[in-house]
């Protein structure tokens, strides 16, 4: 061991554990040489370097590493390519898994926002809002009362569904009734947004909470992927609510109600429907979706007054990108969005995963301005 | 001023200038208008309704349609033949004034409860649902009655063949007057009671055309009261048992069809000589 | 006829009459000054060819009504021949200038201006400024000039000015300061046309132009048509009123199912029969007495029943 | 209560330099928005090019403040161009997100670690102000009166800021007056109700969306030098999807396409946010208001933030300016 | 901070002498700029929890030159919003001598022109971010939360000791968790270990699976986390994808050191993990104080400096007869350090009534100001986790040094 300048301190020899100790005067840069010949046979430093130039500063004490590996095990570096390109793999498979898992989320929220979107064509900057409710409903029945999540999270969508019918019956359809413009309303919403949002922080507080069940759940191995046990149910439950959703607007008499008032509402009440009923509907039914994909989120992540804010540019990404109003758009949309997000992160730092998947959807609107299952427009 | 006195040769310029000052050659007296009012399946009092705050579109209409008439209505662009209809239906805010319904106040009541109630409407514009398909516009004509759908779309389809080729096409991507159809179909599907055709014949080929005011006679043939306006006022004229002109708000004239069509001041103001050349 | 004792034919009426006289009724026919010339236009939705015209000319100075039945791809082909829709095939002329694949704003610039079947108000602009906008070469629509108004002042005057007339022609002078989203459909359809007179194209087309204006407005329009053709402006028009093409439509051509299938003077169209067959209908010119309207009716239903039933034959 | 730091601190703000610099940028998007109909919502990604280039030019360049100037308005232009290419054929809604994303990612970038050498990571950049404090005419000491009680002072450097941004705001205001009521502007606004029909006529379309995303760009990234300036530093969150936000509750307060419209509008925010703020921390302070306490005063004061916008909006959805029959007619 | 060059002090002296709060009115009136609202806004519970601990201790030792000390609490919001330059507003208004807060570095650094411009002490518990060290303040700009220097060289030390040659950095893309990440990183890699990855993840994501993916593919022995309480979304993430903590060694920072955010986490869930932890002793005691003023607190992050902050501003007042924020500033210094040791503000004063030069320590540590207004010198505990998911009030051990070195 040398100072920086090279002057010798001292020489040690590790004990059977192979830690040494030395004390030395003065604070600065040493220098700690290996002499790679008292290492046991077989036995050599991890990187080959030999050397460490630790500092040690006045008071305190500074430890050094050598790592050490079996000697030149044949074909190493071929191994070790082997090796990256395997993990790579892997790596992509956990990412798209990831994707799959985040875009599904994001997908129940987008098919809230959608619904609700397609029916009264507010943009509703609130929907955020919505789905932290939802986990925070959950979570006042979770942790508040000691019910177990599964029970707390049907009771919070069924509270969601509630909330969100008297929400139009004694707000948004009142605005509608006194011919609140499209753009107000959307104003509107984000000062709901606002509104909501602080209530949240006034009763939940700022930090991050969990639920009082399935936090932290140990991850079980399938393949390249290792999910939680949560992740799958979850992810299965959130493809059957969109899909019985999706189908249920294209099939069902109310769906395609929903679908008429959002062309034309005078037209719709002309036609027999019941138009406030029907957006009534569809506020109780996306309210609950929206519920359960913030309990959804909240399950995968964890809780907190903002989470729903956070997540909002996704769903509107991902509700874009399949194209407006389309209930199959948001979901293609939403898990485009997921998997760029999460699988771009194999080139693209983490911390900027987010610019991957907004530029995708900026470079498919460059190619299909309508979206991925929008129609275009007839002109004339 | 009528139009007798002005200048000949300068028939062009009177037409315009001859804005119609309602009152001064509308009948006075409204009982006129309402003669013959009662038991009126439909019938509106002096309806005043507008869409602005501060704007009256409707400045005292009167209209009443017995129990299986066809009824005409007629006017420049703008008069307020479509207000009216949608006043009726509920789809503009009446300030005053009421419309009664087989003796029910229906004034302001919503339209789905009037569809309910057994009344049609086929708007002048926006009357199709663009992100349906013709099948589903169609379906919604017939929402509250599901159950008639499948017959009532083969008779539809047999009206307008075109509609059933097409029955999976968006209405957003058809022509002007492929809208039409759907729009006169999606009246068509349920069977009202009174009908109310905002120039259903618009935008048609004259085959179609033809076609309309026949059903439309057809319709009416079968018991249906029928509201019809048209700037096909000639055509209108000749099927409808009584007719009204509207100007500014107000009935000009009312009469029948026959009255109307031959009344000089009507062709002069209203209907023009091209049809008759 | 009100227009037609008011004014002396004009040289411009005969000049058409005149150029179409000789000419074949055979589709595409070949005209002897023509302002636009298609080819092969082919426009396909789906499995759905819209438009499928094979040749066809415009007489420069003419008024050329286009018919055919619902859906026949008359706004479609429109469409194709001024930018809004990019044909699958074909290409045309203006003027002898190729113009598929020109944009939209340089078709009008072009001087071949169209108007919208579906209205296309600016709802909240006022009617005036509505018409203002569709002067051309305004110089206060450059934005550095357009911050000082003195470049502009005077233009714009003189456009309010030609704005003002069409205007009280098109009996909008009332509403004047409204805003556009304010009118009647009707309203909507003149100011569509009127709007479109401001551009002062060369070929103006017009797109069912009068379908829900009032007939004795119409009529006083029809005037001002055939003084945009005494003025030099070539005029091609859909319309299903057939008075109003027999009235001032030098020559008619008929379009169904994508294509054309006939052309010629609207006299001699009127009465071919598969036109009155695929279009017209037995009925478009009848005569209108309280007995005859009896047997119309029947007649036709019967006419609709056999038609039925062959449809439902095949 | 402290009443008097209430009024003091609620009547400056109606034009301090927030009001000036949201001001600012509130009018450059009402003319996207407002007069064009382009639903930008990435307006703060212009505000934060401009202060960047500023920031980036002087201090990690080492060049003079009038070229950052110049760096940050032709950053903006290049921000309008590289936008509009790919989005000014959108839908509306659709130009929207598309905003939000470009926003996003221009965010994002700024403050990612990768990039932090050039510009500075989450904590942004500083130090870029003193070419522009240089040429300050306003000696030291503070400037302002006593309206009775309430004083209302700004110190030289706030002055200064204030002088300068209040006539960018003159100038702007000016500028969008001159425009709108000529037919330049008329093709904006015709533009907003319907394109093809703008194209019909012989318009076109695409080059006047340009100008106008340009033009509101270049504005808004005016009210972004204010800001850098302003506070001596720039900080990546501030130019986020939130700013643009309130800056859209700004113009649909004070009244879409008006030339006052976004300026009213931010002072009206910000006397809102202040006067909330201090009334109600004071009343906690105080011991009036029990219910909560210190930590939910910001919360609450956001709450009543949202109810007061809903309150306006729903008893005059046409904003301070804004004429009624305009909103009446847009009903779908 | 305080050792600007030269010709900056030539320039601080003018604002200061012009400024209008910097009079002293004889009341010391203190002003708290902290995260109600953002981001951060679990922060501000603890923050406000230890300034108002320590004014109601001054003032129950009988205030600052004899008049109870004033306090004005404001929120400083996050970034996204320009709250924090209205809350100064507000502050200079009340005439406000020092301001404690904010706490993200961003913040801080959008207002510190402003207050420091009006001759008033910016006096931060929170910021970490080595800027400020070299920031143009006038000399008014202190912070008690130390430059992630020296809690960065503890930890990577401690990594290396613990016989991690592999390890990995989570690390939360921000100036504070960058800059401690970046200190571990040299200290681990000095040391001989290799940091096989590093991920600077964004707080506000979705979720963070495809960051702690990342970390996954390169199988670190030791896993660094570096964060706020987001930090609990990591962990079910680690958890998941496989990589325990009794699997990996995990180490946390003061940032993500909790009690309560891994509660409901199944049993042996953070087992053996380890963190460091600036501060000396018995946080128990400090946290009743705490929970005296505030019962609902449930976090204590960054309570302690903000304590220290208002202790050492109102000492500061004490000792420089002067309630003016430049008065104030001069003195800070010499209060942290150099003579008797005293541990709270009662003590103190007493001492310096005496007239006898003191030294402040704190709960976070033992505060000594260098000239650029930085902490000194630092205590840094290091714990442990137990099976609880909590880690015991006793560390392991502590270590103290220069933050210099
Ligand atoms: N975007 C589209 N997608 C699918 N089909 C379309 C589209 N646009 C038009 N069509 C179809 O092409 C055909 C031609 O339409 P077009 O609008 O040109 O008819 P038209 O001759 O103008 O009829 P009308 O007289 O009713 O206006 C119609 O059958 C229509 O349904
Ligand atoms: N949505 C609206 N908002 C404001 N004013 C309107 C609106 N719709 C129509 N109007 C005005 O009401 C008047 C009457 O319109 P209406 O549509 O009833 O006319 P109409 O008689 O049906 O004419 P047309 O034959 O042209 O369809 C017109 O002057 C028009 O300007
Ligand atoms: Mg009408
Ligand atoms: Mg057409």
């Amino acid at each position: 061991m040398t100072t920086e300048s090279g002057q010798p301190v001292e020489e040690v020899t590790t004990n059977p554990e192979g830690t040494w100790e030395v004390q030395v005067e003065e604070p600065g840069k040493y220098k700690v040489a290996l002499d790679p010949s008292t290492l046991p046979q077989n036995a050599e430093v991890r990187g080959g370097n030999n050397t460490r130039t630790p500092t040690v500063y006045e008071g305190n004490c500074s430890a050094v590493l050598f790592a050490l590996q079996p000697k030149g095990a044949p074909g190493q570096e071929q191994q070790e390519d082997a090796g990256a390109a395997g993990t790579f793999w892997a790596q992509a498979a956990q990412l798209t898994f990831e994707g799959l898992n985040l875009g599904l989320i994001i997908a129940l929220a987008a098919l809230g926002l959608s619904l609700i979107y397609g029916t009264t064509g507010l943009t509703n900057f609130a929907h955020g809002e919505l789905v932290t409710l939802g986990a925070l409903l959950a979570y006042g029945f979770n942790v508040g009362l000691g019910l177990h999540l599964i029970p707390a999270a049907l009771i919070a969508v069924i509270a969601a569904a509630v909330l969100g019918y008297f929400q139009d019956r004694l707000f948004w359809g009142q605005l509608r009734r006194r011919g609140t413009g499209i753009i107000a309303m959307m104003i509107i919403s984000i000062g709901v947004a606002l509104f909501m949002r602080y209530v949240f922080l006034i009763f939940f507080g700022g930090q991050t909470e969990s639920f009082a069940q399935y936090t932290a759940q140990p991850g079980i191995e399938i393949g390249p992927i290792s999910a939680a046990p949560k992740n799958l149910v979850a992810m299965g439950i959130e493809l059957v609510v969109l899909i019985i959703v999706g189908f249920a607007l294209l099939r069902t008499r109310t769906g395609k109600a929903a679908r008429a008032v959002a062309d034309n509402p005078a037209l719709a009440a002309s036609s027999g429907i019941n138009v406030d009923r029907v957006i009534r509907i569809i506020w109780t039914g996306g309210g609950a979706i929206a519920a359960l994909a913030g309990i959804m989120l909240a399950l995968s992540q964890n809780l907190k007054y903002t989470m729903g804010q956070e997540i909002l540019l996704l769903i509107f990404a991902g509700v874009t990108l399949g194209g407006l109003g389309t209930a199959f758009g948001a979901l293609v949309g939403s898990l485009v969005v997921g998997l760029f997000i999460q699988v771009s992160t194999l080139w693209v730092p983490p911390e900027l995963k987010n610019v991957g998947a907004l530029a995708v959807l900026i470079i498919v609107l460059l190619v299909r301005p309508q979206g991925i299952l929008g129609r275009r427009e007839r002109i004339g | 001023m009528s139009a007798d006195e002005a200048p000949q040769g300068q028939a062009e310029e009177q037409i315009e200038e001859q804005a119609p000052a309602g009152s001064e050659r509308a009948v006075t007296d409204r009982s006129d208008h309402l003669a013959g009012a009662e038991d009126a399946v439909l019938r509106c009092d002096e309806l005043i309704a507008g869409y602005l705050p501060g704007v009256n579109i409707l400045n005292g209409a009167d209209l009443y349609v017995q129990q299986g008439e066809l009824i005409g209505i007629i006017g420049p662009n703008g008069a307020g033949k479509s207000t009216l209809l949608k006043a009726m239906f509920g789809l503009v805010n009446i300030r005053s004034g009421t419309v009664l319904l087989k003796g029910e106040d229906i004034t302001n009541m919503k339209a789905h409860s009037l569809v309910s109630r057994g009344v049609g409407y086929v708007p002048q514009t926006n009357n199709v649902f663009p992100s349906l398909t013709i099948e589903e516009n169609l379906e919604m004509g017939a929402f509250q009655v599901p159950g008639k759908f499948k017959e009532r779309f083969e008779f539809v389809a047999e009206l307008f063949p075109a509609l059933k080729e097409r029955r999976k096409q968006r209405a957003g991507s058809l022509s002007g007057g492929e809208r039409q159809m759907v729009a006169m179909a999606r009246a068509l599907m349920t069977e009202p009671s009174v009908l109310l055709l905002d120039e259903p014949s618009a935008g048609l080929s004259p085959k179609l055309q033809d076609l309309v005011f026949i059903q439309a006679q057809q319709i009416n043939k079968a018991g249906v009261t029928v509201i019809m306006v048209e700037q096909n006022a000639r055509r209108c004229l000749q099927i409808c048992h009584r007719g009204y002109v509207l100007d500014q708000g107000r009935n000009a004239y009312t009469g029948t069809g026959r009255q109307l069509a031959d009344d000089p001041k009507v062709i002069e103001l209203y209907l023009g000589t091209l049809a008759k050349a | 006829m009100h227009a037609e004792t008011q004014t002396t034919p004009g040289d411009r009426k005969a000049a058409a009459l005149a150029a179409f006289k000789d000419l074949a009724r055979d589709p595409g026919v070949p005209k002897p000054d023509p302002i636009l010339v298609v080819d092969k236009v082919v426009r396909r939705f789906g499995g759905l060819t819209a438009v499928d015209v094979e040749h066809v000319e415009i007489q420069r100075g003419s008024i050329t009504a286009l018919i055919g039945p619902n859906g026949a791809g008359k706004t479609t082909f429109f469409n194709q021949l001024t930018g809004f829709d990019t044909a699958d095939a074909g290409s045309w002329t203006f003027n002898g200038r190729p113009m598929n694949g020109v944009p939209a704003h340089k078709v009008a610039r072009a001087g071949m201006v169209r108007t919208f079947q579906l209205t296309k108000a600016l709802s909240r602009l006022t009617v005036v400024e509505n018409m203002r906008l569709g002067a051309q070469h305004q110089k206060g629509e450059s934005f550095w000039r357009a911050m000082i108004p003195a470049f502009w002042r005077g233009q714009e005057e003189e456009i309010t000015e030609r704005a003002e007339e069409l205007l009280a022609r098109f009996k909008l002078d009332a509403k004047r300061d409204d805003f556009a989203g304010s009118l009647s459909g009707g309203q909507r359809k003149l100011l569509e046309m009127a709007r479109a007179l401001m551009v002062r194209p060369e070929l103006v087309m017009l797109d069912e132009p009068m379908a829900g204006v009032n007939p004795a407005l119409t009529q006083s329009l029809l005037g001002h048509v055939k003084d945009l053709r005494e003025q030099g402006m070539t005029v091609l028009f859909v319309e299903h009123d057939m008075d109003m093409v027999r009235d001032i439509s030098d020559w008619v051509i008929v379009m169904a199912q994508g294509a054309v299938i006939a052309e010629g003077p609207p006299s001699t169209i009127m009465s071919d029969e598969r036109v009155i067959d695929a279009y017209l209908g037995a009925h478009h010119d009848a005569p209108l007495s309280e007995g005859d309207l009896e047997t119309q009716l029947h007649e036709a239903e019967a006419a609709l029943e056999a038609e039925i039933e062959e449809e439902t034959q095949k | 209560m402290d009443w008097i730091t209430i009024l003091s601190t609620t009547i400056k703000s109606a034009v301090n330099v927030e009001t000036v610099l949201y001001g600012l940028a509130a009018i450059g998007l009402n003319i996207h928005f407002g007069y064009t109909g382009l639903l930008n919502f990435g307006q703060a990604a212009f505000m934060g090019v401009a202060g960047y280039g500023l920031a980036v030019t002087v201090t990690v360049m080492g060049l003079p403040f009038w070229i950052g100037i110049g760096v940050g308005i032709v950053g903006a232009i290049i921000l309008a161009i590289l936008l509009g290419i790919p989005t000014l054929q959108l839908r509306a809604d659709y130009l929207a997100i598309v905003t939000i994303a470009a926003a996003e990612i221009v965010r994002l970038v700024f403050r990612s670690v990768t990039f932090k050498d050039v510009f500075g990571g989450s904590d942004g950049q500083r130090g870029f102000s003193d070419g522009f404090y240089a040429l300050n005419p306003y000696p030291e000491g503070d400037y302002g009166f006593n309206l009775g009680p309430v004083p209302l002072f700004f110190n030289n450097r706030s002055m200064w800021v204030l002088t300068v941004g209040w006539l960018l705001i003159v100038l702007c205001c000016f500028i969008v007056f001159l425009l709108m009521k000529s037919p330049w502007g008329r093709v904006l606004k015709a533009i907003r109700e319907d394109e093809d029909a703008v194209r019909s006529l012989g318009k076109s379309v695409f080059s006047y969306k340009m100008q106008a995303l340009i033009l509101g760009g270049v504005i808004g990234s005016l009210g972004g030098f204010i800001y850098g300036l302003a506070y001596g530093s720039v900080q990546p969150d501030v130019f986020g999807t939130e700013t643009t936000f309130y800056l859209y509750t700004m113009i649909i307060l004070g009244g879409a396409a008006r030339v006052l419209g976004p300026v009213v509008g931010a002072s009206l925010f910000w006397v809102l946010l202040v006067l909330l703020n201090g009334v109600l921390s004071e009343a906690v302070a105080a011991g009036y208001i029990t219910i909560i306490d210190t930590n939910q005063v910001g919360a609450l004061r956001y709450v009543l933030v949202g109810l007061g916008l809903i309150l306006l909006l729903v008893f005059r959805p046409q904003g301070i300016f804004g004429d009624k029959r305009e909103i009446a007619i847009d009903a779908r | 901070g305080g050792g600007d060059t030269a010709t900056q002090t030539s320039e601080s002296a003018a604002p200061a002498s012009s400024a209008p709060a910097a009079k002293g009115d004889g009341t010391l009136t203190l002003g708290t700029l902290l995260p109600q609202t953002g981001s951060l806004a679990f922060l501000g519970p603890p923050e406000f929890a230890g300034v108002d601990a320590a004014v109601k201790e001054i003032n129950e030792a009988g205030g600052v030159l004899g008049k109870p000390v004033a306090k004005f609490d404001t929120d400083s919001g996050d970034t996204t919003t320009n709250i924090a330059s209205q809350s100064v507003d507000k502050l200079l208004a009340q005439k406000a001598d020092a301001i404690i807060g904010a706490a993200s570095s961003s913040v801080s650094e959008s207002v510190i022109d402003k207050i420091t411009g009006a001759g008033v002490v910016h006096f931060s518990p929170a910021n970490t971010s080595d800027k400020f060290t070299t920031i143009q303040d006038n000399g008014l700009y202190f912070r008690t939360a130390p430059p992630d220097k020296l809690q960065g060289r503890v930890l990577g030390d401690l990594i290396i000791s613990d016989g991690n040659d592999t390890v990995g950095i989570m690390a939360m893309q921000d100036s504070y968790g960058t800059g401690l990440a970046d200190q571990v990183q040299k200290t681990v890699t000095d040391g001989g270990g290799e940091v096989v990855e590093r991920v600077d993840y964004d707080p506000k994501a979705a979720d963070f699976s495809a960051d702690v993916a990342k970390l996954k593919a390169k199988n670190p022995k030791g896993i660094v986390l570096i964060g706020f309480e987001e930090t609990a979304k990591v962990v079910q993430e680690l958890v998941k994808q496989g990589m325990p903590a009794s699997k990996h060694k995990w180490y946390m920072v003061d940032g993500n050191m909790s009690n309560t955010n891994y509660e409901k986490m199944p049993k042996g869930t953070l087992t053996g993990v380890k963190g460091t932890y600036p501060g000396a002793a018995a946080p128990d005691e400090f946290r009743d104080k705490l929970l005296a003023v505030n019962p609902k607190l449930e976090d204590y992050t960054y309570a302690p400096e903000s304590y220290d902050a208002a202790n050492l501003i109102a000492l500061a007042a004490e000792a420089a007869k002067s309630d003016a924020g430049v008065d104030i500033a001069a003195k800070l210094a010499e209060v942290s350090k150099g003579g008797e040791k005293c541990t709270n503000f009662k003590e103190c004063v007493d001492l310096l009534k005496a007239g006898k030069d003191i030294d402040y320590e704190g709960v976070s540590g033992p505060v000594e100001f260098n000239d650029a207004g930085d902490p000194a010198v630092a205590t840094i505990g290091i714990y442990q986790y137990g099976n609880n998911n909590k880690y015991p009030v006793k560390a392991l051990e502590y270590r103290t040094g220069n933050i210099e070195g």
